[in-house]
């Protein structure tokens, strides 16, 4: 764990540090205010918030190139956000409206953009892992350079599909990064009571993936990996995991009364939160101070106000369009 | 099943009766236990099992890995190794990952093993949609599994089914699936003092009416009771049957209502092609042809993904308009 | 789809005519490629892709490891890539394995992405009983896939659809299930030298009748036609409407043969209970009620497990004598 | 592997190799009569030989307890046989007559029996595991000592079922004993087309479960092997894996044209096969001759001839019971 005052490393590039650190805050004031709309009801059904993990998605995102497919999973705004989906898309996506990344079909859990190959936005938990095969399998046959980022829980892990999904990319060495974003609950079951070998590399390596372990909540720590993780892939050795030790700050959704927890255990981890840490550092390197701080929040909040409006503003789908895209419009 | 003097009745919501049920099954037996993603520390994600680890113990309120096959698989396993498992399972869309043990395992052992192997095991899952959680947990699919011999499949609809059904079920010595309905759970009904177990075979006539049938189960029922009463206020008398059990069907009260009405409207979550609907479409087409003067009326899902824009998911999934109107349509032949 | 010259016929089986039809695929279009359990070193389970794997090579011809979930996912994720993937599951039976990854994902991914994200994927997979394979490798579950919007379920018959449906099925954007009965693969038929791509959306009438129509398909559509000809002995012209597609159903072809026939028998090797065989009765009761003097006849599968002793297995499956019966009885209006 | 002429340790009591040796040869002759009552006809379906493995199951069964239960595959005649089911009723069940141990419903693939435990026979390769994790899961519940012991094929590893299983038995501390019949090839795939770690037993002990290999060809070793895992399992040390590295000398089924071998490979193996191995060590130990063994095979010949004849004498089942056993005759 980073003391909160230590200095950054000299290595790092001070502007690009402030760049990290503003992901990771425009994703985290996302959050916040997706909270909000869904107490006010414009946004509904489940919600899962990213807030305290965004070191993980902000280092990942840093090594994802153009022609990278990310493969997420129902917690995954933040995500769609750093892999470049427009924050109005997101926004509206969630409020439900035809101007949302899927139309208001897809909803929070469900976030889709072909342009930046976002290719969900699956909730089924571990079903998202042999779609990411798939893509690096097409990635390799077509000669591309291509990586899929496969972003899941430690949930996942106890799921069929995780087992099968890393023998097949191993097998057949394929480009796929898995990303497990390790908060230590799944809903309300903690790692221990899910995994009979809670150092989860070790589960990798078992397939003879190459693996690490990283400090999810500190955003360089995360960026390295992920590079790390990026250069193996894309060179063609084949697949590569990274297990992100982290921890979400608030309920799993919105419909969770947290009884599998303490309020203390919560507190201790936000303590040490990514953007707090983050923060901390970059006062200590002479980068962030308070009148920059407030630009940024109020550059967000301008950007937030601006896709919260731009939801609102948004039109729902007409209902005669109901069954469009049950099957492709435009058929051979 | 109660005796016939006049009962005290009580209000209770579905949650609260489901949670008595199991409640009262772990109490009274102790080769019951319940086990699933998150019934014990959480409390499950309806909220059915809270305070069941505290009160039973983490032996028979069992957390499991997310695991779906391996979960209702052990299911079977205990199940024939003497236990009474309760599989919970979050939600049906979760349980295709369990299909082949359900399908493949739980429904052939008896067959296979020329009737010695019997697996009475309890799954229950949530189904539907209408909480706008979209196409990958809204969708009813309780249709596939009625398709399944060696299966008995279960759809409380009233605080009185899902008190007592869970009793039945667990005494049945075959593999039975409790679907209930996630709109249910905070709805209310009246309850008998002394509810107990019921039984898992006929269906029931909930509301008498002579015009038309409204032939539904689970969470449709409601929007039927609801069109049964704007119906009522026009002058038509529908009769509302709620199967209560999918598979098998109770084809006796199927056809009694239709042959008293002659006009029915089959009003399923499930989406029309190949669900419950045709099947009682074919029912009553083979066994009361003479008793129509119309064509049934489907109200079913629209055949779409379930979206998650609510005005979206509101025109996919049936709706008591709708069913006023399908009804509107066999009473008086046309629209 | 073939010109109106007359063509040069030849016999073929309908394995031989698969395996036309893959190497076809295989060698018109780079992004088309084979996967599957024992595809290559084995020659595939039932020895359609026999000689692929030194054809076309490791990449194309992928054996896979005994992972349905993964290798079927891994399908739909090559299909989003820009490859045009066969997946071969080796039954249905094995199929729910993977049910999660074809219900949840290649069938949803469309619509939740509001129409960006298509799933051009073709899967293969043998169905069917009739060699004594028991529960767990005779079931007829197409009928399950054929319940769920954004898949379309084809089931060749014939050596020209079989050799005709994989192009038309990997030109389409979406999901294609294709069924292929165990039974067919050693049954010959005539296939023109010319021999393309079918449509996949018209059901086809094999043989022209007036008294009756059997509407049916996959490996049933044999034992239609056979029955069709005991018929006509008797002086009862069946007419066969071989359906091809599951989904979606082609409406107008049912109700243009009832209307012809106004007598139909169904035969489905699924089980009755909810099975296509129930949708089909029940569009006919709905777009076609007053055509029919006597209810359609469904002959299916008996509602158990399939049993491996051959008498019981004949007895479970629908069988030439039922279908000659059932016909007999909508004739006469009596049996 | 052991040179074919090296005598029997002292350790090994004679009179006990004996009945191993027996065990195996009865295995062996059956399926032998097997094979030919399926060119006859008599048997049909699919046929998987157990040729060449009978080592396994040989030393597997002799810690298997009464109270025990026993899970197993397609590939299960052997098992059935030395668990204690009737010839006569196997061989009644794969001619698919009423007196057969499924009543001729099962028939080869699905071999079942109460009275013995023997819950199945799965033809779903993978499907066996999570039930004997549940069998096991009721024993402990129920506070018998009983195990459960679940055979299956190298080829299942790959399954989800089998990750969700191992993880599942050992977070709960479940008496399984995993028994892998390492044959080397899935139908026509060879493990290392199957696997990317081929050594086996790292994957049972990335669950961290106590795994061991053995010489699946040596019944001396399948016995030892079986003996530790009851030991372990049944005093409460939760579930155990054993790799038997074995082979299988007759094709996967009577549809399989073994291209995916050579002949010799599996002459190879074949020289090493159990029986042959054993009766060597056992005549180097003066315990089998020409006589012995002639007297054995007699034995063995004439129960097998009286199986045949038995099951030649079986009843079908009344077609009118068909509909039985979908659902149980007795309810509450
Ligand atoms: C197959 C499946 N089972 C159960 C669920 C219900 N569910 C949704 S999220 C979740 C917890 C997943 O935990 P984890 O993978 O650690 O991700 P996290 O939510 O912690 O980010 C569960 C059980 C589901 N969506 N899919
Ligand atoms: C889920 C599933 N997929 C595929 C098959 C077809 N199949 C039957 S046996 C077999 C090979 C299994 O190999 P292994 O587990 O090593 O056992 P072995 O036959 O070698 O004893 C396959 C692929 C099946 N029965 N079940
Ligand atoms: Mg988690
Ligand atoms: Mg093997």
């Amino acid at each position: 764990m980073i003391t909160a005052a230590e200095p950054l490393p000299d290595t790092v590039d001070g502007e690009h540090a402030l760049v990290l650190f503003t992901q990771m805050l425009r994703v985290r004031r996302f959050e916040e205010k997706s909270a909000e709309m869904y107490s006010k009801g414009n946004i509904r059904g489940f919600l899962h918030l990213y807030i305290g993990e965004e070191a993980v998605g902000t280092g990942i995102m840093q090594s994802v190139a153009p022609q990278d497919a990310v493969v997420a999973t129902y917690r995954e705004h933040g995500h769609a956000l750093l892999r470049g989906i427009p924050m109005n898309a997101v926004m509206a996506e969630m409020f439900g409206k035809q101007e949302g990344c899927s139309r208001g079909r897809g909803g929070s859990m469900h976030l889709f953009d072909k342009a930046t190959r976002f290719i969900g936005g699956n909730a089924i938990v571990g079903g998202g892992l042999p779609v990411a095969v798939g893509y690096a399998l097409a990635a390799k046959m077509r000669g591309t350079d291509a990586v899929a980022w496969c972003i899941f829980g430690e949930g996942a892990m106890a799921e069929g599909e995780f087992h099968e999904s890393l023998n097949l990319a191993e097998l057949w060495q394929l480009p796929v990064v898995f990303c497990c974003e390790n908060n230590f609950y799944a809903m309300g079951t903690a790692l221990d009571r899910s995994e009979s070998e809670t150092r989860l590399v070790e589960k990798a390596r078992s397939y003879r993936l190459d693996a690490e372990v990283v400090d999810g909540m500190d955003v360089l720590a995360t960026e390295a990996a992920a590079r790390r993780a990026a250069d193996s892939a894309r060179s063609g050795n084949g697949p590569y995991f990274i297990e992100f030790q982290t921890y979400r700050f608030k309920a799993h959704s919105m419909f969770d009364a947290e009884r599998y927890r303490s309020k203390e255990e919560v507190h201790e981890h936000e303590l040490h939160g990514p953007l707090r840490t983050f923060a901390a550092r970059l006062s200590a390197s002479g980068l962030l101070d308070d009148d920059k701080r407030a630009t940024l929040e109020a550059e967000i909040a301008a950007e937030i106000e601006a896709a919260v409006a731009f939801a609102e503003a948004g039109t729902p789908e007409p209902v005669d369009d109901l069954t469009r895209f049950v099957y492709s419009e435009v058929q051979p | 099943m109660n005796s016939s003097e006049p009962t005290a009745m009580r209000e209770i919501t579905y949650r609260e009766a489901a949670r008595e049920a199991l409640h009262e099954a772990l109490t009274n037996d102790e080769r019951v236990f319940l086990m699933g993603e998150d019934v014990g520390r959480y409390g499950g994600s309806y909220a059915v099992s809270l305070g069941f680890l505290e009160e039973f113990g983490p032996e028979r309120i069992r957390d499991t890995p997310l695991s779906e096959s391996a979960f209702v698989g052990a299911g079977i396993g205990a199940a024939i190794g003497g236990m009474r498992p309760i599989v919970e399972v979050m939600t049906v869309n979760f349980s295709l990952l369990a299909a082949d043990q359900i399908i493949n395992t739980a429904a052939t052992y008896l067959h296979m093993s020329g009737g010695q192997i019997n697996v009475p095991l309890v799954i229950r899952m949530a189904t539907g949609g209408g909480l706008q959680l979209a196409a990958q947990h809204s969708h009813s699919l309780e249709n596939l599994y009625a398709h399944i011999p060696g299966l008995k499949v279960l759809t409380p609809a009233t605080v009185e089914d899902v008190r007592g059904m869970l009793a039945t079920a667990l005494a049945d010595p075959d593999p039975v699936l409790i679907f209930e309905h996630i709109l249910l759970y905070n709805r209310k009904g009246l309850l008998a003092e002394q509810a107990g177990a019921v039984d898992i075979d006929r269906a029931r006539v909930r509301r008498e009416g002579t015009h038309v049938s409204l032939i539904t189960y689970g969470g449709s029922l409601w929007k039927c009771m609801e069109a049964a009463e704007l119906l009522a206020q026009q002058g038509i008398e529908a009769e509302v049957l709620d199967l209560r059990i999918l598979r098998p069907l109770d084809d006796e009260s199927i056809i009694a209502t239709v042959s008293k009405t002659h006009r029915a409207v089959i009003v399923d979550e499930g989406w029309r092609s190949g669900g419950i609907s045709a099947e009682i479409t074919a029912r009553i087409h083979e066994q009361a042809f003479y008793e129509l003067d119309l064509p049934v009326q489907r109200v079913c899902a629209v055949e779409v993904p379930i979206p998650y824009a609510k005005h979206l998911e509101d025109a996919a999934l049936p709706q008591v308009e709708e069913i006023v109107a399908a009804a509107k349509k066999v009473v008086n032949g046309h629209d």
